[in-house]
């Protein structure tokens, strides 16, 4: 064979950049309710079709509809409203907080406040999820101390973390939230190895893990699926597609090739893709994948189709890297907004509740602000130094005491 | 010539790479279109194309290996690594493959590969948006590692870095980007604008890898610093009102080893400072070294000023951080003795 | 939902252990020319049937047949045996000699021959291969110097690589072969990036890089083909698919869930299975790959389907891991005798000649292994120390000066 | 009691822990069924199921990271990593992960977690079967670094990390796992059953871990070591006729400081030997103490002999290993000052 035609180097690029119109004409959206629910026993093999559709259950008119429908209850519909509303409050709330130089680092969750909202609730009080920074709303469900989140982030006296740690990277043991860190992806193979050890033991708990479409490039992505499908671990493994990873958008990721719900295939696992700002879908999803994790059946893994609203985090601006109103060109629509409209068109509720309901979760925030500001702010009060030299070991050993003392404390 | 801040430095030496060499290209997490979180390749793509400076998969491991096998095809890549604290998954690329290929290939094969990437703390960027990582590349034989203190030297050991047929790790103290920040947190803000050192020559020219400055001449005593530290070094020198003489290493491999040894052998005194925690860090290789070669010439037990051995804390980064009144302290007790 | 059944870990476990009846009624095995051959330009979505399939060419009397006969000529087939056998007696002699303690390790690739001879013949001579320790039939292929390999060998004072590497790491730049090193998987990425760069030069070369089925499982793997899949990197990225990593089976790796084709769907990458004992079916995949990449459609992912029938490497007794005949049972034969029984079918090879030339090859590595004992075997002949300072940087600089000097050399 | 060497004292120490601790479980490469290429898991899976001892897949990190995740459900696991030289695709998860889950979490997760592997050279395994790492170990805070140099306190050492709340890492010198190698390559291999230190208690027992011992007691030098090096510095010390006092480390994080600098109070000269190359090695840290420590007891400058700042050469080993030879001159020359 000759070697004769010039190669030349592909690097991928987004269909939109600022001052281009917003484009999503490549996105196909299957309607709600068409994608099909297999059995969570139905063998692999007849499973791997699921990677290239979209599990969705709300319709454009809000209805729930096909075979994914979870058929929740109000309550529980109401519990996922105000979790997914008190997520937002708090984000528009602490970003300004920022802004106002109270704090050294935010990340909003916004238009992604589904998924940790609905898996939150739809998994067991004894279950652990391996967060990422952009599933709060997990905490929110659980009703983990607002005022907790913001003495974290003021790294003030109260910090739980002990002023250790940088703003929203939580760690919730008693809400089955792990402890987050800045690297992206370490602890997805974490998720893997707790749900090993529950199953050694014999107990009944299953772990999720969350990572974002931009982090799957990264090897521990790789080696936390595999030992999932090796030792079919009680594990749920989600990729939060939210399109964008800071300033790089999906195809950079792999994106362009082909769905991550795919990805599944290379470990022999149950693929699915699911609609991720459909709170319904979300739940229906969780759910099929808890069934399989606590029957013995293993691992799955889930891309939730999402698109991240605002900026990556306070230290980027969105409009230098895609069009200024993208968001507003998703086609999956606001979870917020789906799911208070299902809500509503089922006479569940109403925008005057809506209303009241956005009023109290404001002054929530509000209050936990004040109460923390009132404690202190980044750099008016942190907690005492001595925090500083405790929890490197179990044990401090003879060189922070030594330094310690060194600095007099 | 032109006045610039050491972003801007980057900048230049990586424009005038890619204008001058064709195997020079550029990667990195957000370094194409967005042209780095930190700007340091700020329009390179524009002007340069999209194959020359483009956005990489979060993949560290990935970069480094994707450079590695085009600097065996005959590149010159430069990789970013976003935060030095996210150099650790290619880790084992740099140590067991890049460090090591020209060696056990006999020559064959080598990796002239750059790996640039911010580090340092002094940003409230905690835990892992602020460690130093120098020790654990000085400590790999193949490996260089260069670290500039300021515009004119980022520029020059930059495109000496490139030019290099070696792999080089290259770290860029963050905290140092905008301006010569010496470690007094509750002060005003200083821009490079006003030092010598930012008046920076807009084409090619080289800083040697290897060679200490002398940034301050003295008497009494010693101190080894790079990075950041360098404007620490001097803030402290000048607060402890010792003839200190201070040397800006650029370069801890190779290390510029006759020149530290001939001014501790000058001074008779060493005070060495490094951000990173103390215990294991690049500071002892250098107290090492002194001691080695200076031992009769030493009036003092040789001063390490160091982070403390724990990780980087977000709240207590003033706590933790090395800097001028710490140094002066060590500084004073090297002249009691 | 409540949990309630308790979990149990599993922990893959092959069919037989020593003492047990090999058992291979797991494995199906397709009919020779039965799996379709698409266009290289197919959409990959029209491909994803190939991983769960077997391309084979070579049926059970010998004959070529299906769609994938690449069609050689007689020339290159014997071409193709002649490496092969090459390899068998290299091997044999080799082992021996470590036996004796002339060198410090060796490593067989026997029943694997076919892969490295039918890609080393099959690509141009500018195109690079990214090898494991057990694809020496690519040397072979390319008639790079026993004598050389020898001295390599033995680290005595002609070993190309200076004394500085272990037995049979080689590095072979003028015969396309990339520096091997002991760590497994770290190169599989340098093969994406060496492609990268001929695509970038608009060169057209392209590469071509191995990794044995085991060592998938490394973060290394997926990085790889991450980028190659992100860039469309000119590469044809190898499965070695052997059924064993030292003493775990091919389970450990993720094999009881799926094929290690099917990795190739998480990455929208066409992904064929193949008959690895078949030097035609090897040779087939691998044009078939390579003319994708030439064309700038791509990587490809090719498992090759085979068996490890010697033991990992002179370090361990494959008796104590897995039953002592296994070997024999492996349904898909000996590389070998398949392309010997193909040419004498033919009417192109017979016994006799073929005694002639393993007689031929035979004399040809004693030779070898004689005048390389002639330097010197390891330990008896190195070459000089200097050779140790040398090479760590472009230039040395005063560390390994002075410590030469300080040795006194 | 029984007669064992380091691989039957290992092994007695993974038995008694599995059998005294259901949460206690082992994995790695080919450590089940086979019982691990140096067979240190040798019929623990046999004896105490598939799941307590089990293969892993060809993924150093995929392990840690599994590790890490079991330790914070609050299973004990002891990870293998076949070789040390292995540990590098791991490297992230040990320091980014295991090392850092407690202090940044609060004290609500931590990892547990004992990752065994032998290390060192001296072997003919060429580059990356023979490498020590322990220095980028070393300087993490976090972690603990533990290396035995004979079978009871490879026993009792792998008891106490196994059992403590820490991560650890446990460096086996696999050089001496069958006999104490003094480094006389062209000498007659010696097996551990004549020492003393292979008879080995069967049940439980800890030795604690940052507790030095005297291997030897000397007036004229301190001589620092652990692993294979121990048994090196036996040979050099009485090859140089020199009245050396020989401390085994043990631990080199936590380091037995106390005993250190007791030794070398004392003799007031200090020569510092290992086997990793020696920039940046841990010599410098443990120079860079005594310096600060001893300064005025000392009569010479502290030596480090350790290996040369090239990679792990194959044919050469044996000129690059730090013999007794080479310890044997460095203590004549701290004597000769
Ligand atoms: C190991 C590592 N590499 C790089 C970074 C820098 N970084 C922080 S967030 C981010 C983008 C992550 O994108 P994605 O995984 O898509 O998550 P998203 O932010 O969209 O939720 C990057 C590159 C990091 N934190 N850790
Ligand atoms: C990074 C790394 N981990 C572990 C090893 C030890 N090791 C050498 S070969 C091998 C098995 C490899 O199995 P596989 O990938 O199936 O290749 P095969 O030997 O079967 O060709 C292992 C675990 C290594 N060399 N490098
Ligand atoms: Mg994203
Ligand atoms: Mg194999």
């Amino acid at each position: 064979m000759t070697n004769s035609k010039p190669l030349h180097l592909h690097v991928p690029a987004p269909a939109a950049r600022p001052g281009d119109e917003p484009s999503f004409k490549h996105l196909v959206v299957p309607k709600a309710g068409e994608t099909r629910r297999p059995d969570v026993a139905a063998p692999e093999e007849e499973m791997r079709d699921l990677p290239y559709k979209l599990v969705r259950v709300l319709d454009d008119a809000g209805n729930a509809v096909g075979p994914w429908n979870p058929n929740l209850s109000p309550d529980v519909l109401r519990q996922g409203l105000r979790a997914m509303l008190l997520t937002r409050v708090f984000d528009e709330r602490l970003f300004r907080v920022h802004r106002q130089g109270k704090t050294s680092f935010y990340m909003k969750s916004t238009g992604e406040e589904a998924i940790g909202a609905a898996q939150s609730l739809a998994l067991s009080a004894g279950d652990m999820c391996f967060p990422t920074y952009r599933v709060m709303s997990w905490l929110m469900a659980r009703e983990y101390p607002l005022i907790d989140m913001v003495n974290q982030i003021f790294s003030n006296e109260r910090d739980p973390l002990k002023g250790r740690q940088l703003p929203i990277l939580f760690s919730a043991r008693d809400y089955g939230f792990y402890s987050l860190s800045g690297n992206v992806g370490s602890r997805f193979g974490h998720a893997v190895g707790w749900a090993m050890a529950s199953a050694y033991k014999g107990d009944d708990k299953i772990a999720l893990g969350y990572i974002g479409e931009g982090t799957t490039a990264e090897g521990d992505f790789h080696e936390a699926l595999t030992f999932a499908s090796v030792y079919k671990a009680p594990v749920i493994l989600c990729v939060t597609n939210n399109q964008w990873a800071i300033s790089s958008y999906s195809g950079i990721a792999g994106g362009e090739a082909t769905t991550f719900a795919a990805k599944a295939l290379a470990y022999g696992l149950p693929g699915l893709r699911v609609d991720g700002n459909d709170f319904l879908a979300v739940w229906a999803a969780t759910q099929w994948a808890a069934e399989r994790a606590r029957n013995n059946l293993g691992a799955t893994l889930i891309e939730f189709f999402t698109y991240r609203a605002a900026g990556h985090s306070t230290s980027d601006d969105p409009t230098k890297y895609r069009p200024a109103d993208e968001a507003e060109h998703w086609p999956l629509g606001d979870p917020l907004a789906r799911l208070k409209e299902h809500l509503i068109s089922a006479g569940e509720w109403d925008e005057d509740r809506h209303q009241a309901l956005t009023d109290e979760l404001t002054e929530k925030v509000k209050a936990a602000v004040k109460e923390a500001e009132a404690v202190g702010t980044l750099g008016k009060s942190k907690p005492s130094v001595r925090e500083m030299f405790e929890g490197v070991f179990s044990e401090p050993d003879w060189r922070v005491i030594e330094q310690r003392r060194e600095m007099g404390i | 010539m032109a006045n610039m801040n050491m972003i801007q430095a980057l900048n230049s030496a990586l424009d005038v790479m890619l204008e001058r060499d064709p195997n020079v290209l550029i990667f990195g997490e957000d370094v194409g279109y967005f042209g780095g979180v930190f700007r340091v390749t700020d329009k390179l793509q524009e002007k340069h194309g999209i194959t020359r400076c483009f956005d990489a998969p979060i993949s560290e491991g990935g970069i480094i290996s994707t450079a590695i096998g085009m600097g065996a095809y005959g590149l010159r890549p430069v990789a970013e690594i976003q935060f030095a604290d996210y150099i650790l998954p290619a880790y084992d690329q740099l140590v067991s493959e890049a460090a090591r290929l020209r060696y056990r290939s006999g020559g064959e094969f080598w990796a002239p590969i750059t790996v640039r990437s911010p580090y340092g703390g002094g940003i409230f960027g905690g835990q892992t948006h602020s460690q130093s990582p120098e020790a654990i590349f000085a400590h790999i034989t193949g490996i260089k590692t260069v670290i500039p203190s300021n515009p004119y030297d980022a520029k020059g050991l930059l495109i000496s870095s490139i030019e290099s047929d070696d792999p080089i790790v290259f770290l860029e103290p963050k905290r140092i980007y905008n301006g010569p920040f010496d470690g007094h947190h509750d002060r005003q803000i200083k821009s490079w604008a006003n030092e010598p050192s930012a008046d920076v020559p807009e084409g090619h020219y080289t800083v040697p890898l290897g060679k200490a400055a002398t940034v301050r001449e003295g008497h009494d005593v010693t101190v080894l610093a790079y990075g950041a530290m360098v404007h620490v070094a001097k803030a402290g020198i000048e607060e402890s009102g010792i003839d200190a003489e201070l040397l800006d290493l650029r370069s801890i491999v190779p290390l510029d080893i006759d020149a530290i040894v001939a001014s501790v052998k000058k001074t008779g005194r060493c005070v060495i400072l490094h951000e990173a925690s103390r215990y294991g860090g690049f500071g002892g290789e250098l107290s090492a070294l002194v001691q080695e070669r200076c031992f009769y010439h030493l009036k003092s037990p040789i001063g390490r000023v160091a982070g403390w051995d724990t990780p980087y804390p977000h709240a207590f980064e003033w706590d933790y951080f090395p800097g001028p009144a710490r140094l002066a302290k060590a500084l004073r007790q090297a002249m009691q003795n």
